[in-house]
Order: C-alpha cells, then structure tokens, then sequence
C-alpha cells in the first residue's frame, strides 16, 4: 500500500507525511481543550472499591486466636502472639503484619473462620523508616476489663465446677462405695474447635 | 571511545573505502530506558549499525517455580500475579486451570465466564501498555498516557470485582474469589464501547502516523519459518502470519463458544512480520477482546445466577499424583504451567512456560544489521515483561 | 592600551594556543578543537580588521563546517601512543621554520600599524562587502567563469561522493 | 568559569561585526570602537543573557503545560499560580546540584562543552530585531550571521559528547554533527530566499520591509509570495526543528534510544545549561522565521506608520513580534506530544530527498517571482 517508486511515490510519502501529522495535532489539540482526568492525590483521593484490598483491620473481639490467617498467608508475614486464658479469654500480646512484605492477597482474609480479618479501604500508608511499616493489627493489648471479668468468672466457674465435680466426685464416690452406678462424663464444654473453612472463598463481604 | 590496545575482536571489520573502523560494545541496560524492565543487551554496533545482540536476563529472578514447591495450591495464586504483571489476571487463570485440570474440579459456568471477560479486560490492559511504551520507545509520548487512561478504568473494574488493581489474586483453583458485584456487567459493557471509540483515536494519533509506519515497517522482520522455529507465540508469532491462538485452535474455558477473529500479521505496511505487523496485531486484538466480552458477558447474564462461583474442593487441596500441561493464550503468547503433583498440598514441580522469555531469544538473530533506534524499536514490538521472563 | 590591543591579543593568543594545541596533541579530537580555537581566533583577525563578510565566512565555512566533519571524522578515533620520530619531527621543523621566516618577512614588510584598521580606509561596511563580493562573482568581467568552474567542480564532487558513499542495496524507504 | 567564556567571545564577534549599527546600546555609548564599544558589548551580553536565561523558565514551564494538558494531565501546579514558579524552583535547584564530572572524562573539554553551546544560541540572540531599535546588535549581516552562530553550537555538543567518556554520548554527538551539518542546506536555502526577496541580509530591514501591504499582512513574505514562500516558511520551520534537535529530530538525546545522548553525564548546573541552551533557541529560532516570514514585529490590521516612533510603539512592537514567535513554539511544543522520533537514515532521508529539493524549487520559484 504505501509502497510506489518514482515521483508518485515521493509525492505519496510527502502528502502521507504532512496528513497524519496534521491528523495527529488534531486529536492533541482537542484534549488540549479538555479537562483533565488526574486526580490530585493528597486533596482528592480516588473513591475506592467496597471490595477495596487494603491495609487490614481486625475485628479482635471476634478472633479467636486459631492462626489460620498466619498460616494461610504465602509469605508469613503475619505474627500472632497471645496467651489462652480460661473462659475462651486471649490475652493478646502481638497480632502484627510486616508491609514491607505483605502483598494484599487477602488470602489470610478468606479461610478466617470469623470473617474477623478484612481488608481495609485504607491504602496510604507512608512512613519514614522500614520498621514502622510493620503495624499491629491490635486495638488493645493484654486483656480489657471485660476480660478479666470472663476470666475470674470462668475461674469462679471453674471453681464451682471444680467444687460441684469434687463434689459430685466425693457423691459419685460414696456413691460408688455405696453400689456401682454408670459414671457420668460430665467435661466442661469450653474449648472452641477453629471453624470450617469457608466453602465460599469467604464470599461477598459486603 | 575505543580502545585500540585491546585485541580486535569478531565485531571488527572492514567497510569501504578501507577504513579500519572498530566496533563500539555498548551496555544496553540492565539501567535504560527503554529495555522494558531490567533486560541487558550487550550490543556491538559499528556506528549506529548492530553487528551483535546478546540478550542478558535474570537480573529479578525470583524463584517463582521453587516458591510453587514450597506452599499450597492457593497460596502460590499471589505468586502468580507477578511474573508477567501487566496481566496477572491470564496468569492467574493460567495456574488455576492446571490446578484444575490436575485436580478435576468442576468450576461452575459463572465462574468460567467471568474468568472469560477478565482474561479479555485484562489482555486489553496488557496491550495498551504495549501500545503506549512502545509509542515511548519510538519517542511519541502521548499516546502512552491515552493509553494509561483506559487502563485506569480497567484496573478500576478490577478494583470493584476483586479489590486489587494491578495483583489480582482473583482466581483460585475451583473458581473465583468473588463473584461480580451489582453493576459490574453493565460498566464492562459501558468501557468496551467507550474503548473501541478510543482506540480509532489511537489509530489515527499513532498507527497510522507517517514517521511511525516509517519507524517500524520492514524493521525485524521475523520470517514464519524463523518465528516457528524459535518458539514464538502470541502477537510475535501471529505477526509473521501464522494464525495461532490457543484460544482458537484449542479452545479452553468457553472460548469456542464466542466468535471472533485472529488477527495475523498481513504485511499492510511493509514485509509481513515486521514490527509494524507485530504492534497491529496487539491493536486488533484489543477490538477482538471487546468484542469477545460483549458476547460472555451477554451469555453470562443470560445463563448463569449470581452467587455460584466457586466449586466445592477440601479445605487443602491435595491433588493425587499426576502431571498436567495448561496452556493458555495471554497476551504475550502460549502463558504454560506444567505440574506435577504426588498426593500433597504442595506442587512437586511446577514448570512455568512464560512467553516472553521465548520471545526474547529471537533478539540475537533479529537485531544484527539493523540501526540502534531499530534495536528499541525491535525490543519494544517483541513486547517483553521481565518478571516473566526471569519469573 | 586601548580595546582593540587587548581584543588583538586575547585574539592572538587563542591562535597560537589552538595552533599549539593542535600540532602537539596526541588525541586527534584535541587537535581538531584546537584547530577550531585557532580558527576562530582568525575569525575574530577578520573582525578587527572590519571585515566581518569574512570573519562570518570564516565561522560558517570552517567551524560549522570543516572541524565539524573533521570531528565526524576522527571521533571514534583513539589517541595515538606512538613514539614520534625524529624525522618527522626533522622534516616538520624545516618547514615550519621556512613558513615563519616567510611570514616573519611578510610582517615586517608591512607598512604603518599591522593590527587593527586601516585608519584611512575605515571600517568597510558589510553591507557593501557584501554587495562588492556578489557583483564581483556575478560579473562577466570579473570572477564569474572561476566561479562557475568552482561550482561545477563542487557539484562533480558532491556527485562523486554520493557515488563513492553509496552502499550496494541500502535499506529501503 | 570556563563555561562562561565562550558565551562572551561569541557577544563580542556579533557586536564587532555590528559595523555602522543603530543599536540601543551603540546609540547610548556613542558609536566608536575601543571601551564604548566593549562597554556596550557588556551590557549587551548582559540584556541578551537575562532575556535568553527568562525564556526558557517561562518555555519550560509552558512546555510542561502544554503537554499536560494534551495528554489530559495537569502538568505543574503546585509551586507559584498555574506552577509559573515551577521552573525557577528547578532551575534553583538545577544550581544547587552535585555537579559531577565522570573521573574518565576530559574534564576541560566537559567543562567547556556547555558554555560553547550557549555561546552561539546567546550571541544570535543579540540579533533579534525585537522592534525597529530595541535591537542589541544591528548587523548588516544579520541571517548570514545567525546561521553562522547556530552552526557554532554543534561544536560544543560534539564536545560534550565526545568529553564525556560515555559511548551513549559519543553516538549522540555523531548524530547531532550529522544532523546539524545536514540540516544547515535546506536552512541556509530557505534563508537565502529571504534574502533575496528583500534583498538584504539585516533582519531588522526585513522587517522594515515587510510593513503595510494589505491589512499590512499584505507584505509579509508568506503573503506576498505564497506559492513560493510558504513551503519554504514549512520547510524552514522543520530545518529549524532539527537546528534546535526539537521532537520530531531529538535524536542526539533520543533518551528512549540514547539514555540522554550528548548530556547523559551532566548533571547540575552544566545541564542546566543545554537545557537553557533547547529551551532558548526555540524562541530563537522561531523569532528568526517571523522576522523573515512573518512579519517580524509588524502588526496585523494596523498600518506601520500608526505605530512607529514612540516608546510605547515599539513595546507593542517587541510585544507583536514575541507573541508570534511564542505561536511558533508553541506549535514546536506542540508536534513534540504528537510525533514519534525519527530515525537517523529517515532524518537524513528527509533532509536530502524532501526538504532539499523543495527549498530549491522555492528559490528558482522566488527568483522567478522577484523577476516577474
């Protein structure tokens, strides 16, 4: 097509030269007249996704502490230190995530058998030295008051039940002394087994 | 400035007139503007003229096929995004359907349809990033950012279907993570019109512009029977003429079930699989894409209801020992993951076939003879994404 | 001292300094720089003497033109390490010395100042070099033959030299 | 410094070549040689370096603009109203740098290079006839000078190429002395059809002559030879593209091919230099085409004689003849964001097989025309 020797073709080549040449300064020049499209960024930000992958957040009452998202997470990234107490009760140490490695698959959001981890809509996140960009995921540390009423009731709990065992115990035995009964497997149900993993991929967490 | 101390070497020779020139080595890269990542091409070149090309790479290798052995099937899905990132949501689909394959899932048509219109959104992505650096190489500026502001809108369509914008991490084996929120369909929709507009714009702003038609025609010329035998595939190899698509010729995921045109390389310009030839076929290939997600997305909505998108699998999914080869058409070429797995959570081997490392060993044999601005021009039509090809 | 003198001297001594420089370095690119200097320092001769017609030509023809294709053409060269010889340096020096005494005689031989202008003709007009030089070359009884001759020489150089640079099968377009 | 020096030596040439000049400054120091004149040829220097280091602030700043808004992007705007600061903060900043020189590099000639590519572009700037008398020098060789100063500057980009021990810079010098050497027939051609309309080579009486006319647009050159003219107006417009290595013809710092060509190793204010040195000769050149096809300072639809003699006449004068030149930039900005780069056969391709021949057949046309 855009072959052709002699003069023609050196017409041709001229004519095709200066037309896509003009071509081209046309469409610059209508954008020329156009707004804009940036979006200036510390001002304006970008309205972001509801499924937005971001910096995570925690929903501690909920956790469970079972590290499935730590194991879950390809690059371990993740680290959970905590102290099981009774009644269910964790005393949180460190629930921290490195973004120097983390890359915001959400793969630790969807095995969450809580759904107590998520993906912020946060997503700027800049800092003067490497090592604060590994955050705590934490809203409090130890344990809250709450808690502490949990424990001692579990342990109250404990107590009595401990107390209501030793004393069915002492009954069971007398009993026992007295005639051979059936004995009664009566185990206090507390421990909460980690939940199955969500078929769904965790679905829409909308 | 040359050395005349150090021994001639088999880049000297003599040109007319019996002028003893010598040639100039020069680093292209690993640091250069237009390498497309970390590529390093030691050039020999007698003046503007190459004499040799040698293509070094390796610089971001990152052990993506040993990671494969090191963590379960799901947890390699993020690895995935980022060997060729420009469009991680091909090598996700890649990955997934060999996982699948091994592990005789049964995904269900939702989630096949929607992986369709992705792996198309996201091919267009891919190509307009080739359009616009290759506009770059050349030294045309605008047409990059035309292109980057399409893109935007696609990645934002990501952004609402899965919540990433350039690592998806969207599919997994059996399935989506997500399936498609409210709206989502008829926006896919809305941009595909609004794209093919656009992309008469980018036709008449850089296409069919005189200098670049000038710039690229009859420059690396890659004959059919070379292509082949180097292992070429995508754009690079259609670009020479030869009609292949695995998409067409061994359809995967419901690829037969739409229409549309392989677009190969007709020497429009020049000689046919010139890098003129190669940037036309991406371009067209953008009109295809649209036009293969209109159709999924009509089939979609018309055959599907919304919520069904992952297959049941285990909670770890352990795939008995076999081995499974899954190519797939991404937009740099034949994207293949060769697995073999032996009962565990964990891969024993995952082969990574990516495209632009085979593409890019055409470069030695294409690059001699042609002028250094040609050698841009060359490296950029080939279209190479370094993290895939040093994975 | 007045302008002119020093003007002659900054002149001078960039002359002699490019001359200097072009004669004794051993890169080839330092020479044609040096070179370069020298003739601009004529350059800057031709205005002190008010004719700028030339000087200008003197820019155009031998800056712009010749050191930049002697550039073109000794760039990629590297510098030249030998030792020098004796001889070349002999036969240098006889005619070196033979060219200052010419030009020593040419010199002394003038009459009244030897720098600056001819305070009785003043400083010529450019415009009417100008206008002087293109009559001269248009006229029938002046330079118009050589000129042609001269035109038709360059144009069967040029011709040549296409010919000679032409490669078998160059690329197309 | 030693970069400072060549700028000087090139103001001195053009002032000395000035001859029986009407020049501001040669009217204020009383036209003599020795110390009025070098006196005038300071101050001289002075003017066209404040003019000529303004410009590129205000060119960088609307290239940057410009760009951005064609490619939907704001451009800067963050320093100063509209970003105007922007390119002096750069520029602050330009000077403040390390400035390194590569330990292999031949450090007088690197030294050097910058100051000999602003000489040629400062010195010419002298000869901008801005209106009929704000005029550094007047030459009566005015074009035949100018093109004899923008043919200096090619120098000294060879020399920063080849100073720099880079081989990166070195090929960009070779494609800059190859273009520039090129480039200079089809400008000096259509140049010399300028001259030969007017028949005279001082841009200032060029413009003298291109007064009244028709809506006194009617005299200038493009209008008054539009068969002939204009081409070679377009011609000498892409001629001058490639003299200040502007896009589509950035191939000696093509940094997509040659990282940054002929500057890849400078850094500082030695850069800063170069980048005066693009910037400033945009404006430059694109003054010498409306002095010679435009116009000059001539006003459309208003009668020469209306606004000769007074001050304020020739500010709005000087204010015409930038505000043309400014539309020539801005159209060199312009087809920078549209075109692709050329490459390095096709630029010589271009040189020899289109605009060569196209500026000769314009002279024969004009010669033709004049004698009519």
């Amino acid at each position: 097509m855009n072959r052709r020797d002699g003069f023609a073709g050196w017409v041709r080549n001229l004519w095709d030269g200066v037309f896509s040449t003009m071509v081209g300064m046309g469409i610059t020049i209508r954008y020329f007249f156009t707004k804009p499209v940036t979006v200036q960024f510390p001002e304006e930000k970008m309205e972001v996704a509801p499924r937005y992958r971001g910096i995570h957040y925690l929903e501690q009452d909920l956790c469970i502490a079972c590290r499935v998202c730590e194991k879950a997470c390809p690059i371990d990234c993740i680290e959970i230190r905590f102290k099981r107490h009774p009644g269910g009760v964790n005393e949180w140490f460190e629930f921290s995530l490195d973004y120097n490695k983390c890359m915001f698959c959400e793969l630790c959001c969807i095995p969450c058998p809580k759904s107590c981890i998520h993906e912020g809509r946060e997503y700027s996140m800049v800092r003067y030295d490497r090592s604060e960009l590994v955050l705590d995921l934490l809203t409090w540390k130890g344990m809250r008051e709450v808690d502490l009423r949990t424990i001692k009731e579990a342990e109250e709990e404990k107590k009595r039940k401990a107390a209501e065992a030793a004393a069915r115990r002492a009954a069971e035995k007398a009993k026992k002394e007295a005639a051979a009964k059936e004995g009664d497997p009566g185990k206090p149900r507390k421990k909460e087994t980690p939940g199955k993993r969500d078929p769904e991929g965790g679905g829409d967490e909308r | 400035m040359t050395d005349l101390e150090s021994t001639p070497k088999e880049g000297t020779r003599e040109i007319v007139l019996d002028v003893r020139t010598q040639d100039m080595e020069i680093n292209m890269g690993p640091q250069h503007p237009s390498t497309h990542g970390v590529l390093r091409v030691v050039i020999t070149a007698d003046g503007e003229i190459i004499t040799s090309a040698r293509p070094y790479v390796g610089y971001i290798h990152r052990c993506a096929e040993k990671i494969a052995e090191c963590v379960t099937y799901d947890q390699f899905v993020p690895y995935t995004d980022r060997y060729d990132y420009l469009a991680a949501m091909n090598n996700n689909l890649g990955y997934c359907l060999a996982v699948e394959k091994a592990a005789e899932l049964e995904v269900p048509p939702r989630a096949t349809w929607i992986r369709m219109i992705c792996a198309e959104l996201n091919r267009i992505g891919s190509h307009l990033i080739a359009f616009g650096t290759y506009g770059l190489d050349l030294g045309a500026f605008t047409p990059f950012l035309y292109g980057f502001r399409e893109r935007e809108w696609m990645m934002s369509l990501f952004e609402k279907i899965c919540g990433a914008r350039l690592t998806y991490s969207f599919m997994f084996p059996g399935g989506l993570a997500n399936d498609a929120p409210e709206g989502w369909f008829d926006e896919v929709l809305r941009f595909c019109d609004v794209f093919d507009r656009k992309w008469r714009e980018y036709d008449a702003l850089l296409t069919r512009n005189k200098i670049f038609i000038e710039r690229t025609r009859d420059v690396g010329v890659i004959p059919a029977e070379m292509a082949k035998a180097y292992g070429l595939t995508g754009p690079c190899l259609r670009g020479s003429g030869v009609r292949f698509d695995l998409r067409e010729s061994a359809p995967y995921l419901f690829y037969d079930r739409v229409s549309f045109d392989v677009p190969v390389g007709q020497g429009e310009m020049g000689t046919v699989g010139d890098c003129w030839d190669r940037y036309f076929v991406r371009m067209a290939e953008m009109l295809q894409s649209t036009r293969i997600i209109r159709q999924c997305v009509e089939l979609c909505l018309a055959e599907t209801t919304p919520g069904e998108v992952m297959a049941k699998k285990p909670k770890t999914l352990k795939i008995p020992p076999t081995e499974v080869y899954v190519g797939v058409e991404n937009p740099r070429g034949e994207l293949g993951h060769y697995l073999v797995t032996d009962g565990k959570d964990k891969a024993f081997r995952l082969k990574i076939r990516g495209p632009s490392f085979c593409n890019l060993s055409i470069i030695p044999a294409i690059l001699p003879g042609t002028m250094i601005a040609d050698a841009v021009a060359i490296i950029g039509s080939i279209d190479i994404v370094l993290g895939e090809v040093d994975r | 001292m007045s302008a002119e003198i020093l003007a002659f001297l900054v002149l001078a001594t960039a002359t002699v300094a490019g001359g200097v420089v072009t004669l004794w370095s051993r890169y080839v690119v330092h020479s044609a720089f040096g070179l370069m200097l020298s003739l601009l320092g004529v350059a800057g001769f031709y205005v002190l003497l008010g004719s700028d017609f030339l000087a200008v030509t003197q820019v155009v023809v031998y800056v712009g033109g010749v050191v930049v294709l002697y550039l073109f053409g000794v760039m990629l060269t590297p510098p030249d390490r030998e030792e020098r010889s004796i001889r070349r340096i002999a036969v240098a020096g006889i005619f070196a010395v033979a060219a200052l005494v010419v030009l020593l005689k040419a010199v002394f031989g003038m009459e009244g100042r030897w720098y600056g202008v001819d305070p009785d003709r003043g400083p010529a007009s450019g415009g009417a070099v100008i206008r002087e030089v293109g009559n001269a070359f248009m006229d029938k009884e002046a330079y118009l033959l050589p000129f042609e001759i001269a035109s038709v020489l360059l144009l069967v150089a040029l011709v040549g030299a296409v010919f000679i640079a032409r490669r078998e099968g160059g690329r197309g377009s | 410094m030693i970069s400072a020096l060549p700028p000087a030596a090139a103001i001195f040439l053009a002032q000395g070549t000035g001859g029986e000049s009407r020049s501001l400054f040669r009217d204020l120091f009383g036209a003599g040689s020795g110390w009025g004149s070098f006196a005038s040829a300071v101050l001289g220097f002075a003017v066209v370096f404040a003019v000529a280091s303004a410009l590129p602030v205000l060119f960088t700043w609307a290239e940057r603009r410009v760009s951005g808004r064609m490619q939907q992007r704001r451009g800067p705007n963050r320093v100063g109203p509209f970003g105007l600061v922007q390119a002096v903060a750069d520029g602050v900043k330009l000077m403040f740098k390390e400035d390194i020189i590569p330990a292999n590099a031949e450090r007088f000639l690197f030294a050097l290079a910058p100051g000999l590519v602003l000489a040629g572009m400062i010195a010419a700037f002298a000869l901008i006839p801005f209106s009929e008398r704000a005029i550094v020098v007047d030459a009566p060789l005015g074009v035949y000078l100018l093109a004899a100063l923008l043919s200096l500057q090619v120098l000294g980009v060879v020399m920063a190429g080849w100073a720099s021990n880079n081989k990166w810079s070195l090929l960009g010098a070779m494609r800059e002395a190859a273009q520039m050497v090129s480039y200079e027939i089809p400008m000096g051609i259509c140049l010399l059809i300028g001259v030969l309309s007017f028949s005279t080579l001082s841009l200032r009486e060029m413009s003298l002559a291109q007064a009244d006319g028709w809506l006194n647009v009617g005299n200038w050159l493009i209008f008054r030879n539009p068969l002939f003219a204009f081409p070679a107006f377009v011609v000498l417009y892409v001629a001058l593209l490639a003299n200040t290595k502007r896009a589509p013809f950035d191939l000696p710092e093509a940094e997509s091919e040659l990282v940054s060509g002929f500057h890849t190793e400078y850094s500082g204010i030695r850069f800063s230099f170069f980048f005066l040195e693009e910037y400033a000769s945009m404006f430059l050149v694109s003054a010498l085409a409306v002095c010679m096809f435009l116009g000059g300072w001539n006003i459309p639809f208003l009668p020469g004689s209306v606004v000769t003699g007074s001050v304020g006449a020739e500010i709005l004068a000087a204010l015409v003849l930038i505000v043309k030149s400014f539309a020539l930039v801005f159209v060199m900005i312009w087809l920078r964001w549209t075109l692709p780069r050329i490459r390095i056969d096709q630029v010589m391709n271009l040189c020899y097989k289109y605009l060569t021949p196209i500026a000769f057949v314009c002279l024969i046309g004009t010669c033709w025309w004049e004698l009519r």
